[in-house]
Parts: structure tokens; C-alpha cells; sequence
């Protein structure tokens, strides 16, 4: 391998390569931002769906679920909840966990939600499950 | 340190260069398409590439390790692709 | 230690250490909840499980990035710290902040919590590994700019080296990068674009620096290799990190909602991401085998090579595995991910401060090295924690693989709690490689505490 | 450095093998290279799962501009070769000539990137863009991965033309020369593979 190499060559290569990439990163990242209207169905966002984000964050539910793929792996994906279980199934089964679980069973705590949190959350994951994702997750069960 | 002069100057590697391109050209312009073109075209790109690499970038006299990883890739791609048009064809 | 202000670093470390035991605690509890569903519920649901067991490892490898900050800086400027009392107020800021942050996550429920602490001025609670309280994240930009304040201030006025330059400019993007965590829009697929920048561009960018310049450092003490000839290769190994992982980010845009170019840019840089620690490790071990001396300190050696090796094995190889697209498509969300997680995180970064740890703390207590006993001990715990780690990936990908056969691939996809129990055996035989990790990692405390004469520099 | 070995059998002095230009750059040089391997092959195997698209799409490309173009990055990289070659022969004002060889190849270069710019502008007036269809995104990624390269490579040799100019490079003294060289020459060896792929192929 003889050759020059030299520490001032390669501390160049490096400056300049990270800002070259860096700076491509940003260009892709600026065309996605402008190409995402046509895809996160953001003029769907209503107040209520804005709520229902904060609820689904001030219960940090992605402790256990995944949302789109990412967050925890314990209970199931909710990306697409609202159309494996419809909006009723949905708000039923929050309000029906019981305080003290299953015995032996993973099980969902009791949020006590209000009626109105309840709309909010059930609205927020009826949101997400519009995105387009390129037709991710694979199947209904997510 | 003994001069490394390459055995064509790069002129005559350039007017190579000049020449092939323009046949590529030519051929993607008014040739058949299909097989033939494709095989002919990726064939003067391996020369092409080959040309620059070993000439201008000097690897003729760089050590093999060098000149095998930019030659091999130029080689893996061409095939790679020649190979994928097959199979891709109709 | 050349420098008195280098003792600083010495209670960063033993922080660093004690958090650790806690992650590992809580990471049984969580272990145990995957195979006994009720176990501590309601007291600790799994989620208040979780938050404790990510953010108090964030924590302890801040701590220990921060501990070796003030280790190295000083003996590679060549001077004294710029201010070694506020490294240690910003110590106690930075550790009862996360204590309060930790007691706060299980003494209230969650919902309370982020309306006690002002989440309603500005919501930043609730995304995975940015949980804290509003208060706790602006606390951990105070200390993490009076901290990079200290750190530059002293390098500015000692001596300049590729290493310290490096490490601070590692040390400034994870600041920088932090600062996203503060951005959180209402809708969800921008929320997830930038929440990566503090994700993505931390463990595969400026992280990657910092490992590097602090294994660059370890391996200049311990092999004697001259400066120049390791330096050079820091800096081509932190360009390939940079420039496969920036445009790396990409494999995590592929099914938010992102446009699908991201799945080719994702997967092709991504799938180069491997090439930085695969030459990390060769050239771990390339200066390891041209030292030019017998450093007494045998286990910091072996630290340092078997960050490479594991760094290489579960953030290359067990990233590789899942990240070209259409293998993704299928392994998204599932166990795949949490093997990559637990041997990357592992591999990569707590070995790195491990060996930094390994390497400082006998320096900070006044000798070499340790005595052999307790290098002994302390090479029993890396064997231990490192296979016992390697066990704990295997089990939870042939657990994902199972999940995804049963709940994607099969032709009648089943429901996931359906396929949870079908995997559940895998999930016991990872609690006992977590039961076996606790094992090495208390042998690693215990190793400090074992007397014995100082082993000696042997003339190589 | 390298010793060079007079084998009895050839009278010529056999050259050293030594690497143009530094290493770091061509570590660096080789991952790009298998960045944009990996991309053509990419490309190569979208285009066989859709023949018909790409080709149709393809029919809309200015495969006049593509040849001026390769034309313009091979005549660049040739002069750059021959300033190498003149800064190691070291005549009578060898550093004036070399600069003004790469000045020509700086020339060049931006003719590359007005032809492109020309070409990209009537393509984005047209409304093609990254995510419009699956050849265009191969079409401006790669061709746009590779436009970056040549903006990059022209900071480079614009230093390097003035560091030449003002006499810093003489012959086994020239790392810094070599190594941008080396860098230029790829970005050549890269266009020269992807104008028959994406332009000409069909």
C-alpha cells in the first residue's frame, strides 16, 4: 500500500466530505418538506386530531405501542388501528381496561379519558392511518 | 525520483476518449435499439472507464490493490448492468 | 494522571456506573413484564418501565461522555481544566435533574407529570427517548453548553490535536442536534422527520465521533503507537461514518409518510454504514498489534478491541440485516429492531465508555493499573456482559423473525398479541441473558474494589 | 518511499508502484465509487422491472446535452492529466502551463454545469421532479448526485490552480495536486458510466 497519506489530507477529506453530504442531506430534506403536502393528508389536522396527538403523548403510549413502525414493541401497532378495529372498537376498548389488568397478561392502564379525549385520540390515530406510508405495515394486523 | 510519464500522453488517450463517445452517441442515436446496443455501448464505457483509470489516474504503476478495487468495480458494474438489462428483457 | 483537574472526571464516572446498574434493573423488570404481563402493574406499567430503563441509559453514557471529556481533554491540551468548579456544580445539576426526572416518571403518572411541569407551554413530552419534562430538557441544555463552554475554553488555551478537535465537534453536533427535541408540530410525519435528527444524526453521526476520539485517545496511552499515524486514520474513519450516515438517516424515512426516493438514498447509504466500524475495528486491532508497549492495563486492551469487534457486529452487521428496504418493509416495528438496538447501543457505546472507565479510573485512583486479581475479575465481567449481550440479540431476532412469519409473512397473518405468546419462550431465555448480564456488569463493580499489588509495566 | 528495482532483463528503470495523490483520498474516492455502483446497479434492475417506463421516459432526456456534456468532463479530466504530467516534467515554466491546463479544465467543468443547468431547468419547467416518477427520481438522484460532485470537484481544482500558479508543486512534491486529480478523474470515470446507462441505453 505505498503511498503518500498524509493527517492534513485526510483531516481535508473529511471537512470537505461532511459538508458535501451534509449539504445534500439538507437538499433532500428541503424537497421532502416541500413534497409532503400531497402526502401527510395535513389538511385533515382539525383541532380535535391536534389534541388527540397531545393525548397520545401526555399518556406516552409509545412507551408501549408503535406508531408507524417506531416506539415500543410490547402492545400492538396503532398506525392503523382505527381500520383493523373501527373508531367504536377503538374508544371501547380504551374505556373498557380494567384498573388492576389481567392476571398474568399484558394489559392497558386504566386512563380514566373524558368523553372528549376520547374523540381526540380515536381521531388523532384515524389521522395517521390516512398517511400515505407507501403501503406500510404489510397487512391489518400491523 | 524517476519520471512516471504514462505510455500514451493524455492527448492521445483524450482523442480515444473523443472518439468513443461519439460513437456511443451515434449508435444511441440512430442504431438499433435492444441487445446489441446496449452490450456495444457498456463495452466502450468498460474501455472508456478502463482508459481513465489506468491512464489518468495513473493506476497502471499504482499498487495492484488499487488499480484491482477501481478496475474490479468498473467490471462488477458494467456486467451488473448488461446482466439486469437481460433479465429484463421482453 | 498528568493534570489535578482531571480528577473531575472521577465522579462522572462513578455516576455513570451507578446509572448503569439502574438501566440494567429496570431492563429486568421490562424483561420480566414481556413473559409475566402483570408483573408491578399498576405500580410500574411497562411504559413508566421503559422511559426509566432509555433515558437513564441516554443519561449514564452522557455522563460517561462527559467524564471522559474531562479526562482527556487536559492530558491531550496539555493544560489544566478551564474551570474544574463548575465541572463539578454542573455534576450535581446534571445528576439531580435526572434524579428528579426518574422519581418524577414513577411517583406520578405521566399525564400529571407533564401538567406539573409546564408541558402545556410547550409540549415536548411524550416521544420515545425525549420524555423528559420540559424543565429536565432546558436543564440538560444549560449543562450541556456550560459544559462544552469548559471543555472548549480549556482547549482553546492548551494545546490543539486531532483528537480533542474531533471530540468537540462530536461533542457541539450532539448539542446542536439536541435542540430538535424543543420542535414538535402537530402533524405527526414532520414530528418524526426531526425527532430523528436528535435520534439518527446522535447514535450514527456525531456519537460516532466521539467514540472515535475517545478510542483513539485509549489506544494512544495503551499501545504507544505515535500520534500521528493514529490520528490519520481517526479522521478517515470518521469521514466514512459521516458520509454514509448522513444520507444514512434515509432508512428511517422510509414508512412515516416521506416520499419513496428516500427508500433507495436509505437503504444504499445505509447499507455503507457497516464500513466505519469495520474499519474501526481493523485498525483497533492493527495498533493494538503494532504497540510498542506492555501496558500494565490488560482489560482497558481488551475493551477498546471488543468495542470494535461488537460495535462492528450490532450496529454494522445487525443494522445491516435490516436495513435495505424491502427486507424492512417486513422487519419495521418488530423485534429485528429491538436485537439491533440492545447490541448496537451496547457495542458501540457503552463498551466505549466502558473502556474509557477501564482505562481512567485506576489513573484517577493513583496507579497504572489495577492489581492482575482485579483485571481478572474485570475480563470475567467483559466475557459475561458481551455474551451474554450477543445471547439477548439472538433471542430477540429469532423472535422477530418468528413475529414477523406469524404476523406478516404467513398467509393467514395472525394478531399480535396471538404471536406474542407463540414467541414468548424466546422472550424468558433473553430475561436470563438479562439475569447473566447484571452478573458481569456487578463483577465489573466488584473489580474496583479488589485490592492486590498494582500489576507493572513489563518492558515490551 | 518506494525503492525502484533494475532488473537485469529490462534496461528501462521499472517505475515505482507508488498510488497517485494520498491515500485519505482515495479511501474516500473508493466509497463513493461503491455509492454510485450501488446506484447504477439500482437503476440497472428498476429499469428491468420496467422496461417500457424507463425507455419512454428516457426518450424525453437531451441525449445531445449528454454528449456535450461527456465530452466536456472527458477533455477536463485530460487536461488535468497533462497538468500533472507537466508540474512532474518540471521544464522551463512548468507551473505557468500546468495552471493554465487546469484552468481550461476549470472551463470545461463549468461548461458542464451550464449544459446541465440549461437541461435540468427545461426538465423542472416540465414539472418533473424527485418524487413525479420512478425514472425521474433515478434520473435527477443520480444525475444530481453526480452534478454535486462536479461543483465539488471544481472548488477543488480552482484551488488547485491557484496553489499551482503560484509555484507550490514540483515534481514528488505535488500530494495535494495528485490527490484532487485522482478525485476529478473519478467523477470522469463515474460520468462515463452513467451517460450510456441512463442517455443512451434503451
Amino acid at each position: 500500500m505505498s503511498g503518500v497519506f498524509t493527517k492534513s489530507m485526510a483531516r481535508n477529506v473529511f471537512y470537505g466530505g461532511s459538508v458535501f453530504f451534509f449539504l445534500l442531506f439538507l437538499g433532500l430534506t428541503f424537497d421532502t418538506v416541500r413534497a409532503l403536502p400531497k402526502r401527510d393528508m395535513r389538511q385533515n389536522i382539525t383541532p380535535l386530531v391536534a389534541e388527540g396527538k397531545k393525548v397520545w403523548e401526555t399518556r406516552n403510549c409509545i412507551g408501549c405501542h408503535t406508531l408507524l413502525g417506531e416506539g415500543a414493541y410490547f402492545a400492538p401497532e396503532l398506525g392503523n388501528v382505527v381500520t383493523r378495529y373501527g373508531e367504536e372498537g377503538v374508544k371501547a376498548f380504551i374505556t373498557s381496561r380494567p384498573v388492576d389488568g389481567i392476571p398474568g397478561r399484558r394489559s392497558m392502564p386504566q386512563f380514566n379519558l373524558t368523553e372528549r379525549e376520547l374523540e381526540a385520540i380515536t381521531a388523532f390515530l384515524k389521522h395517521v392511518s390516512t398517511i400515505d406510508t407507501a403501503k406500510w405495515p404489510p397487512n391489518n394486523q400491523g | 525520483m524517476p519520471t512516471r510519464d504514462s505510455v500514451y500522453s493524455p492527448l492521445t488517450v483524450w482523442q480515444t476518449l473523443v472518439v468513443t463517445t461519439a460513437i456511443t452517441f451515434f449508435a444511441g442515436e440512430f442504431g438499433p435499439a435492444g441487445r446489441w446496443l446496449v452490450v456495444g455501448v457498456l463495452a466502450l464505457a468498460l474501455l472508456k472507464g478502463s482508459l481513465v483509470a489506468l491512464h489518468f489516474m495513473e493506476l497502471r504503476h499504482a499498487p495492484t490493490v488499487w488499480r484491482l478495487s477501481v478496475l474490479g468495480w468498473l467490471w462488477l458494474v458494467v456486467l451488473g448492468i448488461v446482466g439486469a438489462y437481460l433479465k429484463g428483457m421482453p | 494522571m498528568q493534570y489535578s483537574s482531571q480528577a473531575v472526571a472521577k465522579p462522572y464516572f462513578v455516576a455513570a456506573i451507578g446509572l448503569f446498574v439502574g438501566q440494567i434493573i429496570f431492563g429486568l423488570i421490562m424483561g420480566l413484564q414481556y413473559v409475566i404481563g402483570d408483573f408491578l402493574f399498576p405500580a410500574i406499567p411497562f411504559n413508566v418501565a421503559r422511559m426509566v430503563h432509555t433515558n437513564l441509559l441516554i443519561v449514564w453514557l452522557l455522563f460517561g461522555f462527559m467524564g471522559a471529556a474531562y479526562y482527556l481533554v487536559p492530558e491531550e491540551s496539555e493544560t489544566e481544566l478551564w474551570s474544574p468548579k463548575l465541572a463539578i456544580i454542573l455534576f450535581w445539576v446534571f445528576l439531580v435533574a435526572g434524579a428528579l426526572t426518574v422519581v418524577g416518571y414513577l411517583a406520578v403518572p405521566y399525564a400529571t407529570l407533564a401538567k406539573m411541569t409546564g408541558n402545556d407551554l410547550l409540549e415536548t413530552m411524550g416521544r420515545e427517548f425525549l420524555e423528559q419534562p420540559l424543565p429536565t430538557k432546558i436543564g440538560i441544555v444549560v449543562v450541556a453548553l456550560a459544559f462544552l463552554f469548559n471543555i472548549t475554553m480549556t482547549v482553546l488555551k492548551g494545546r490543539k490535536t486531532a483528537i480533542t478537535s474531533v471530540l468537540l465537534l462530536g461533542l457541539w453536533g450532539l448539542a446542536i442536534f439536541f435542540l430538535f427535541a424543543f420542535y414538535n408540530p402537530v402533524n405527526i410525519v414532520l414530528d418524526k422527520m426531526f425527532w430523528w435528527y436528535v435520534v439518527h444524526l446522535w447514535v450514527e453521526g456525531v456519537w460516532e465521533l466521539i467514540l472515535g476520539a475517545m478510542l483513539a485517545f485509549v489506544l494512544i496511552k495503551i499501545t504507544g503507537v505515535d500520534r500521528e499515524v493514529i490520528e490519520k486514520w481517526l479522521y478517515v474513519i470518521i469521514t466514512l461514518t459521516l458520509v454514509t450516515g448522513l444520507l444514512g438517516t434515509g432508512h428511517h424515512y422510509f414508512w412515516i409518510g416521506t416520499p419513496e426516493y428516500w427508500q433507495w438514498v436509505g437503504s444504499v447509504f445505509s447499507a455503507l454504514e457497516p464500513i466505519p466500524f469495520f474499519a474501526l475495528t481493523v485498525f483497533a486491532f492493527n495498533m493494538v498489534n503494532r504497540r510498542r508497549r506492555e501496558h500494565p492495563n490488560k482489560a482497558a486492551t481488551l475493551w477498546a478491541l471488543g468495542t470494535g469487534v461488537m460495535s462492528f457486529l450490532g450496529a454494522g452487521v445487525w443494522g445491516f440485516l435490516h436495513t435495505l428496504a424491502p427486507v424492512n418493509y417486513y422487519t419495521h416495528g418488530s423485534q429485528i429492531t429491538a436485537a439491533h438496538g440492545h447490541m448496537a447501543f451496547y457495542g458501540a457505546y457503552v463498551m466505549v465508555n466502558l473502556t474509557m472507565i477501564s482505562y481512567a479510573m485506576p489513573l484517577l485512583r493513583g496507579r497504572q493499573a489495577n492489581s492482575e486479581k482485579s483485571q481478572v475479575l474485570e475480563m470475567w465481567s467483559f466475557w459475561l456482559m458481551t455474551v451474554s449481550m450477543v445471547f439477548i440479540t439472538l433471542f430477540l431476532t429469532a423472535a422477530g423473525i418468528l413475529q414477523i412469519w406469524l404476523q406478516r409473512l404467513a398467509s393467514d397473518p395472525q394478531p399480535f398479541m396471538v404471536v406474542q405468546d407463540q414467541v414468548s419462550l424466546f422472550y424468558w431465555m433473553r430475561e436470563w441473558a438479562g439475569v447473566i448480564f447484571l452478573i458481569g456488569l456487578l463483577a465489573y463493580l466488584a473489580s474496583f474494589f479488589v485490592g492486590g499489588r498494582p500489576a507493572e509495566a513489563r518492558a515490551s | 518511499m518506494s525503492s525502484s528495482r533494475t532488473s537485469s532483463s529490462s534496461l528501462v528503470l521499472s517505475t515505482p508502484r507508488v498510488l497517485q495523490g494520498d491515500i485519505a483520498v482515495w479511501i474516500f474516492l473508493l466509497a463513493e465509487l461503491l455509492a454510485f455502483g450501488v446506484f447504477f446497479l439500482a437503476y440497472a434492475f428498476a429499469r428491468a422491472r420496467n422496461p417500457g417506463l424507463f425507455d419512454a421516459e428516457q426518450a424525453g432526456l437531451d441525449r445531445q446535452s449528454g454528449l456535450i456534456n461527456t465530452l466536456l468532463l472527458v477533455s477536463s479530466s485530460a487536461l488535468v492529466a497533462q497538468a500533472v504530467a507537466v508540474v512532474r516534467r518540471a521544464g522551463a515554466d512548468a507551473s505557468q502551463r500546468a495552471a493554465a491546463a487546469l484552468l481550461g479544465a476549470i472551463a470545461c467543468g463549468l461548461g458542464f454545469i451550464v449544459v446541465k443547468g440549461h437541461e435540468y431547468a427545461a426538465h423542472f419547467a416540465a414539472g418533473m421532479e424527485l418524487s413525479s416518477s420512478t425514472f425521474s427520481m433515478f434520473y435527477l438522484g443520480l444525475t444530481g448526485f453526480h452534478f454535486f460532485h462536479v461543483v465539488l470537484g471544481l472548488v477543488v481544482l480552482v484551488v488547485l490552480w491557484r496553489q499551482t500558479a503560484a509555484g507550490v508543486y514540483r515534481p514528488g512534491d505535488a500530494n495535494g495536486l495528485e490527490s484532487g486529480a485522482a478525485y476529478w478523474h473519478m467523477v470522469d470515470l463515474v460520468w462515463l458510466v452513467l451517460f450510456p446507462l441512463v442517455y443512451v441505453m434503451h
